[in-house]
């Protein structure tokens, strides 16, 4: 059998684990050995921190870190779309300087790609890098930038010819976030919680060597970013499982969890908490009411539904079909059940669906619950956008006529948002 | 019945409106909300001085404006449209018509001059931990003491129960049950054994409070024991005033989305040129215009005294409580992530909507009571 | 007071009335005498059958009329959309050739706009008529021709030029339905009846003096036609209240209103019949049933919304306020109201909403509900059509790129459908 | 449980689906819909012999194909899909899983094979006038004579009752209520005392029946007054057949609004290309998907005896009852004037969507048994 092989591959990750690891490490020098060794991403190429094995063996790998708690690379976060779009994008020396501290969690990142003016409309951003002949200058604005105020290094779309079609003419930095020329300020949000941030550019630089790609490459290597961001999103959800075992690299394991977790404390409450709503149903006898029995009922089927339409695609997946749909469905359908969990849980609350806090129905759960929703259908692309893709890419209708064809300087806009 | 508003209506609404819209921005709601009291004094006695419409509906003899429930509700279309942050609806509305309906004359003539100027505010408590909006749900007792009662019990969801002045109290004789025994009864604020609480609420415009009774000494307003009914009617009376505050609410978020569908741009277009946009508007537009002549109708059954406002009521609030939690969901979602900013004003609309939808009964519950009184009557 | 005074007005036509009025008398020799002397139609102009009277008076005529009895000119059918049409764009000897004729019944007209590839889009009519010197020979398709199979006239909407853009192209004819070159065949629906007529037009012609208008103006006449339609729309609600009276005359208008009111016999069923909900639910003691309960309530609640919205709207323009959006926003509403009532028939039928015929629930009635329900979100206007218009007219709101302003020749289109 | 068809089923699938195209287009369905009969026996006689479709989830000791639960499913889905008119769901699945389920060896060995082949066509007879879905609703009674039984009443929309040979019927001994005391009997078609009555359906393209029996003699099948569970679970398996079926008509309905929309010009567009249209053919898929999943789950659950096929079966139905309709009316929709002619197939589709809404219970009435079953769980 070739090195390759499942059993050979754990038992060399076994016996490596077995004389590197120990919990009272710190966490950075234990990711460096990681990084050394190539057990922290055994999938790279070996040249940056891998060893260029096969991802499905990866399962098996996971497996002998889990079985002695060993801890993994720094594995949440925006960083790891860094790593990914620097991987296929970047030059050498991008990923020399670049990806080592992603894995040993030093540095964070953010991601600076939407604008106020350019949501739905990601390639109409307006945000500008000039190049003076030595080093880019950016003026604008940013918006829903998670961990910008704790983040090194941002992933920054800007537009520096305006004279092409819009996604011909943006480009793709890393830049650093640490310079005056930059300033952060979190955005609050109807629920209260203030998970994102705007970013202001007032002539930041960027040496030239920090441009990923070629110019005018921005929109494709965005691309790939949001490609990783969308297959992470399953992924977020068994984020921040840190362990609670005793010893000082899992206290500072769950430090960096916390932090990086932060902005995403109420996504649960965001998709309407459906689990909820059937034993606080029965709690509170609400159940007997035949209207919400209905309502109760619809959701619950549609929520089975939607696991099992999940479920179907991951398991064709694995079969080898081609991926289908389900992106995009299982977004739109995410929208409805949100939006039909907080109808119920209103109706289960009855006029105690009027209060917030510490009094509230679960400790305030249920109005946080109430006040995040309204996010679940415009975050990560409206559901307006999610059936024009549906429609588009799955049913093939006929795009609209496009308005915005021609040289970007001439498409119809919105004005900069005063400060 | 009438289907529009007269020339004198309009213009009464445009004042109301212009006022409302000068002294009253959002800017100003969102500091109200912010205070320890919960609304604006300053404005509260210019709202009373200026425009006299916290007795608007009540007789000139008992202090009052001496107009009808039709220019109360177009007042409160433009209160909801402008969010005002005042304990107009607990005072003007619920406390000022549980003693229209239910207090002697001579009580009225002694207590409303002092609500209807805007001088002292009161409210109406009869909601209780169990949240049950009709007054069958009640068990807090009144029991005889002397020449007066004594309180006990508590009270949940009283409006602007923290800071009125005047609460008017549903209780029950002990041992009754449903809608009989049910009796209306005075208490001042600062009564021993009353014990307030305010609760921390998802709308910080509307202010709520918990209150405990503990022996509290009451005195009689009407008859005892004889409550029900006017407890019902007051109850149907606030369940239209409430639908055309929600109305007017209904039609400021509609403004706003259209407004902002005509200027945002993606993709070189107004994103109000897309069908998608156009067309929710479009549903919307239709709900509201729906919904309004609901509201509408309603109030001018309350004003002549029809037999079939019960019906009316249930009709109107619940097809606002729909409407606008439909409008403030679709503008959040028309103004896509800046709708969902605080420092964007949705958000106030919408909690102002969603509280709406369950207070005085949700859709369902109101839709039930409008199919039972169509059996009754049919 | 001068002659325009209500009682002096109603004091002479009664004065008229008794002395001519005559039940046995022929119902077409009676509208001749009400043409000649003017009572028939007393707001059109003198010359043209009428008196010059303001339509203010027409209630206190019409009362008179009712008094005793006394039939009318000939008052349903798309005739009175032509009589319409002509008095505002006809010539003088169209009046004068037509309007009579369609006075006393003894005309009855059809109305060829839409086509097989131009519904929504009525203005994309491909129905030509070529000028060959001396008359004009027309070739194409028109559907949903309601009455096209007794009619003697048709209100003929043709495309003249295919050079101009779609609007433009467009000329207004009377065409004489009785030639070979026309063919006219019923077209079946789903619930069973065939109410409409495809016309099929091979070298149809059409003398040069029955251009209605210029050439060029049929898109503006076409709209006059429209207007009266939709304002005899209500209007249809009340037509063929025939008198039950014995005499000559009422037995030919009775004849009269069944067959022009043949195609209309399933109208109140395509609406919804909300108005049988609430006693259906009740005898069947499905009523009971709270889902059901929360449904009928839903949908009587609306109806009653969508009744005032009508009133006010009407009452609005009593005072002379404009007319405002109340057009396509009730016509939504009624197809809004239609489904839900099918919805609720369906709920309250159970196992019987399976039946047809006889045997069914009514008698088939609810069957004849559930299978003409669909018409009512497409027939005269689409719903997404109403939504464009409220959206457009009523909230301003920007109309979408335009994708056929050029010449009509280039506009991409349907191509003809097969016979 | 698994989550996508193994490439055998979907091979199956297409040998299906590839038959019903080419011998039961839908010019097919409407000649055989307009005969006295009601199908076209030499197509069924293809279907039998070329497909062995009758049988096919009946073991082959009993004259069945052997395959499972999941490939009828997959049958029905094709036979949705082509709107096929004939005794399918009637013979295979009603009357075939009744006996499967309630009959004894003996009377399977001796039943099935017949029907597996297709050779006979028998159908089940259980609901009656009140139009009560479950088997509590029976009133029909079963008296002993003998060494067989004596039936008297009546039953209705029995599917294709009016042609079918071999008739099971649902009954109840005299004087029991509920589910207790109920007995499955098998009644020739020429039985002195039974009098078939073919009803007038909305769905030209699916026979039902009123039958009335006088003192008809019936034979037992299974054990007396005590077929109330096989008669739950042979109707639980019929909701997740019809379901099945249902989410193949409701694909056929999307592709055909689909196509349409792609090559429909109006307004020099296609009018696939107008949002309004977009997102509402993309809601459908979604809501198809959604229904495709529940009903492929349930079906697997069926084959697989799982516990909670009656929590599933009831899901199944309610989802494709509202998808089917919502696809029907969509399809109309979206094909405007054409839509609504009897000339255009939607129309077909459509009257087998709304009848297929009801039949076996509506949404509602599976909404509300899904919630009971998931508290009877928890």
């Amino acid at each position: 059998m070739s090195q390759f092989d499942d059993t050979t591959i754990r038992t060399a990750v076994r016996d490596w684990l077995a004389t590197h690891w120990d919990p009272e490490r710190g966490l950075v020098a234990w990711r460096h050995l990681l990084a050394e060794s190539g057990w922290g991403v055994p999938h790279w190429p070996s040249e940056w921190c891998g060893r260029d094995l096969p991802v499905a063996l990866l399962p098996g790998i996971e497996a002998e870190f889990d079985a002695i708690g060993a801890v993994g690379v720094a594995r949440v976060g925006i960083r790891l779309l860094a790593a990914a779009t620097l991987l296929e994008h970047g030059r050498d020396e991008h990923k020399a300087r670049f990806l080592r501290r992603i894995l040993t969690g030093e540095d964070t990142w953010c991601q600076l790609f939407s604008e106020p003016g350019s949501g739905s409309d990601l390639a109409g951003a307006t945000t500008r890098a000039d190049f003076d002949g030595e080093r880019w200058r950016v003026n604008g604005q940013k918006l829903w930038t998670t961990s910008a105020h704790h983040a090194q290094w941002g992933l920054l779309l800007a537009r520096t010819d305006w004279d092409l079609p819009k996604h011909q003419g943006l480009s793709y930095f890393v830049i650093d976030m640490r310079q005056s020329a930059i300033q952060v300020q979190p955005l609050k949000q109807m629920n209260g919680y203030a998970s994102f941030n705007q970013v202001f550019f007032t002539d930041a630089e960027i040496p030239a060597e920090n441009l990923i790609g070629a110019v005018g490459d921005g929109w494709k290597i965005a691309m790939t970013t949001l490609a990783h961001e969308r297959r992470n999103a399953d992924a977020l959800k068994r984020w921040g499982r840190a362990s609670d075992r005793p010893g000082r690299i899992y206290a500072e394991e769950r430090a960096e969890i916390a932090t990086v977790m932060e902005p995403y404390r109420w996504y649960p409450q965001r998709a309407g908490r459906v689990d909820l709503t059937f034993s606080r149903a029965r709690e509170t006898g609400r159940i007997a009411e035949p209207a919400l029995r209905q309502e109760l009922s619809r959701l619950l089927m549609l929520a089975q539904c939607a696991e099992w339409m999940a479920h179907r695609a991951r398991h064709a997946k694995a079969l080898g079909r081609p991926e289908g749909p389900e992106g995009s469905l299982g977004k739109l359908a995410a929208s409805h059940l949100a939006r039909a969990a907080a109808q119920v849980h209103t109706l289960i609350s009855g006029a105690d669906a009027m209060l917030a806090g510490p009094e509230a129905p679960l400790g305030g759960l249920i109005a946080e619950i109430l006040l995040s929703v309204p996010a679940t259908s415009i975050a990560g692309g409206t559901d307006e956008i999610q059936r024009n893709i549906i429609a588009e890419r799955v049913l093939d209708l006929p795009r609209e006529p496009r308005m915005d064809a021609g040289p970007f300087r001439d498409v119809p806009r919105n004005p900069p948002r005063a400060r | 019945m009438h289907f529009a508003f007269t020339d004198e209506q309009e213009q009464f609404r445009a004042s109301v409106q212009r006022f409302l819209r000068e002294r009253a921005p959002i800017t100003a709601v969102r500091s109200a909300m912010e205070t320890t009291l919960g609304y604006d004094r300053t404005l509260w006695r210019q709202l009373c001085d200026e425009l006299g419409l916290p007795g608007i509906q009540v007789p000139e003899a008992l202090g009052g404006q001496g107009f009808g429930f039709v220019e109360l509700c177009i007042a409160l279309e433009e209160m909801g449209r402008a969010l005002l942050c005042a304990p107009f609806f607990a005072s003007s509305v619920l406390a000022t018509q549980a003693l229209l309906n239910g207090a002697s004359e001579t009580q009225q003539l002694e207590l409303l001059p002092a609500i209807a100027s805007g001088q002292r505010i009161a409210t109406l408590a009869w909601v209780e931990s169990n949240g049950r909006w009709d007054p069958g749900g009640i068990a807090l007792t009144a029991t005889p003491v002397g020449t007066g009662y004594r309180l006990d019990g508590e009270k949940k969801f009283v409006l602007d129960g923290d800071h009125a002045e005047v609460i008017l109290v549903a209780a029950r004789a002990p041992g009754s049950v449903g809608a009989a025994g049910l009796s209306l009864l005075l208490v001042e604020a600062e009564a021993p054994g009353l014990e307030r609480h305010p609760l921390q609420t998802l709308d910080p415009t509307r202010r709520q409070a918990a209150l405990r009774f503990n022996g509290v000494s009451a005195r009689l307003l009407g008859a005892a024991g004889n409550a029900g009914a006017a407890l019902a009617l007051t109850l149907d009376q606030a369940a239209v005033a409430l639908a055309s505050e929600m109305v007017g609410g209904t039609a400021a978020l509609l403004e706003s989305a259209v407004a902002y569908a005509k200027i945002r741009m993606q993709f070189g277009r107004p994103i109000g040129s897309f069908q998608a946009i156009k067309h929710q508007c479009a549903e919307l537009l239709l709900a509201q215009e729906l919904t309004a002549a609901a509201a509408r109708y309603a109030a001018a059954a309350v004003a002549e005294n029809a037999p079939d406002v019960p019906a009316l009521a249930a009709l109107a609030k619940a097809r606002a409580s729909d409407t606008y939690l439909q409008a403030a969901v679709e503008c959040i979602q028309i103004h896509g992530g800046v709708g969902f900013t605080w420092d964007h004003d949705t958000h106030l609309w919408f909690k102002r909507a969603k509280t709406s939808q369950v207070l005085l009964g949700d859709a369902n519950y109101h839709r039930e009571r409008y199919l039972a009184q169509l059996e009754a009557g049919a």
